[in-house]
């Protein structure tokens, strides 16, 4: 059961800020795919420049090997302050 | 002192807090950061942080600057939630022997903190909510420190 | 507001005050200079100014800030008389709109307060007093702004 | 009487921070050569670079006529915050 955050406006365009997926994706592009399948806008979103990938609170690039336990957060661009 | 707060606060204590009992920093250098109005328009922003995350990267940015500048301490606080015009949404304070690296530990906390630390800020106006993110200037100013 | 004072004062206060019902202000830079102990050894510093005169040029150089920077305000306070190790010695406020002209308007006044403002500093410590007069640095701040 | 102050090193070299000088001197070349006269060490302090004089609390460079209420300040070189 994969958790998937999603902030910002990414959680606007998909109506929801965090959903587990069962079964679990086992890779990340999986996931992706498994989400853009569900809502392609989403998908969309999600793949847009400057849309950083947080695996189990760590900042990951490109694709990645997902366990029943990863918490996948979905990140656009950032701006506190 | 890194901490995100839900509630409002002043930033006058933590100034005072932050200077008190240095005998051996000649220089604090601090930034408040307000909620702007923008010409009267009833706007209220609203700061969403990764629980865990945010305070992590956060301290990664911290520990950046200790490494980059001559500092004795920082202080940084940062309000999330719903936060109405004229309120503080950030304050940074570092110390330092001189002026220098105190003015340019600050500057380059807050240039991390608007477009590195991971908050996302939608502002809600009479014409709706969108969100806000970083300026032509704010990714100016953080490749000064490139 | 530009004040000289020969009480002890405490920055916090100031800088809550100075934040305060600011809906359009995005940006608060301070900075606090405290007398340093220099490792322990009882210092005391004095520092003399000229009364009129003083509080004209620190006036003068507002002015000159307010002019080159896009402030919506500034706050100088500075202490005269005898001022013990872990003291204040001066506080600069600067509100803007965004944080660049904040910091940089903080940055030059205390660069001019440094240098260009009719003060004059004597450190007493357990060798006896000596003045003190800008370092190299405080001159090579200064040509930053020419 | 024109009134002279002294800041900084300079009164302590002077020995006084004030003093009135009676008749006033007409110019601020004549002023000095009376200090200079009655204290050869102060003279040269106030002669060195980096000593501003202001005149009525303003700042001046060279010579200037003086009246009996003129006020003639010597500053050392400043350092505050």
């Amino acid at each position: 059961m994969a958790r998937v955050l999603l902030f910002g406006r990414l959680s606007d365009i998909a109506g929801w800020r965090e959903k587990t997926l069962d079964p679990s994706p086992t890779r990340l592009s999986d996931l992706r795919a498994q989400l853009a399948a569900e809502d392609a806008a989403l998908g969309e979103a999600l793949a847009a420049p400057g849309v950083q990938v947080a695996l189990d609170q760590v900042l990951v690039r490109g694709d990645a090997t997902l366990s029943t336990r990863s918490e996948v957060a979905f990140l656009p661009p950032m701006s506190g302050g | 002192m890194i901490s995100l707060t839900e509630q409002g606060f002043d930033p006058g204590p933590l100034l005072s807090g932050f200077c008190c009992g240095r005998a051996e920093t000649g220089a604090v250098a601090s930034f408040t950061g307000l909620a702007r109005g923008e010409g009267g328009a009833t706007k209220v922003l609203e700061l969403e942080a990764y629980p865990g995350f945010t305070e992590a990267q956060i301290g990664a940015i911290a520990e950046a600057a200790k490494a980059r500048f001559e500092l004795h301490d920082l202080m940084i606080v940062h309000r999330i939630g719903k936060i109405a015009p004229g309120e503080p949404i950030v304050f940074v304070a570092t110390a330092a022997a001189h002026r220098r690296a105190a003015f340019e530990a600050c500057d380059y906390l807050m240039d991390y903190l608007k477009s590195r630390a991971p908050f996302w800020k939608k502002e809600h106006g009479p014409d709706g909510a969108r969100w806000i993110e970083p300026r032509d200037e704010d990714h100016a100013d953080i490749a000064r420190w490139a």
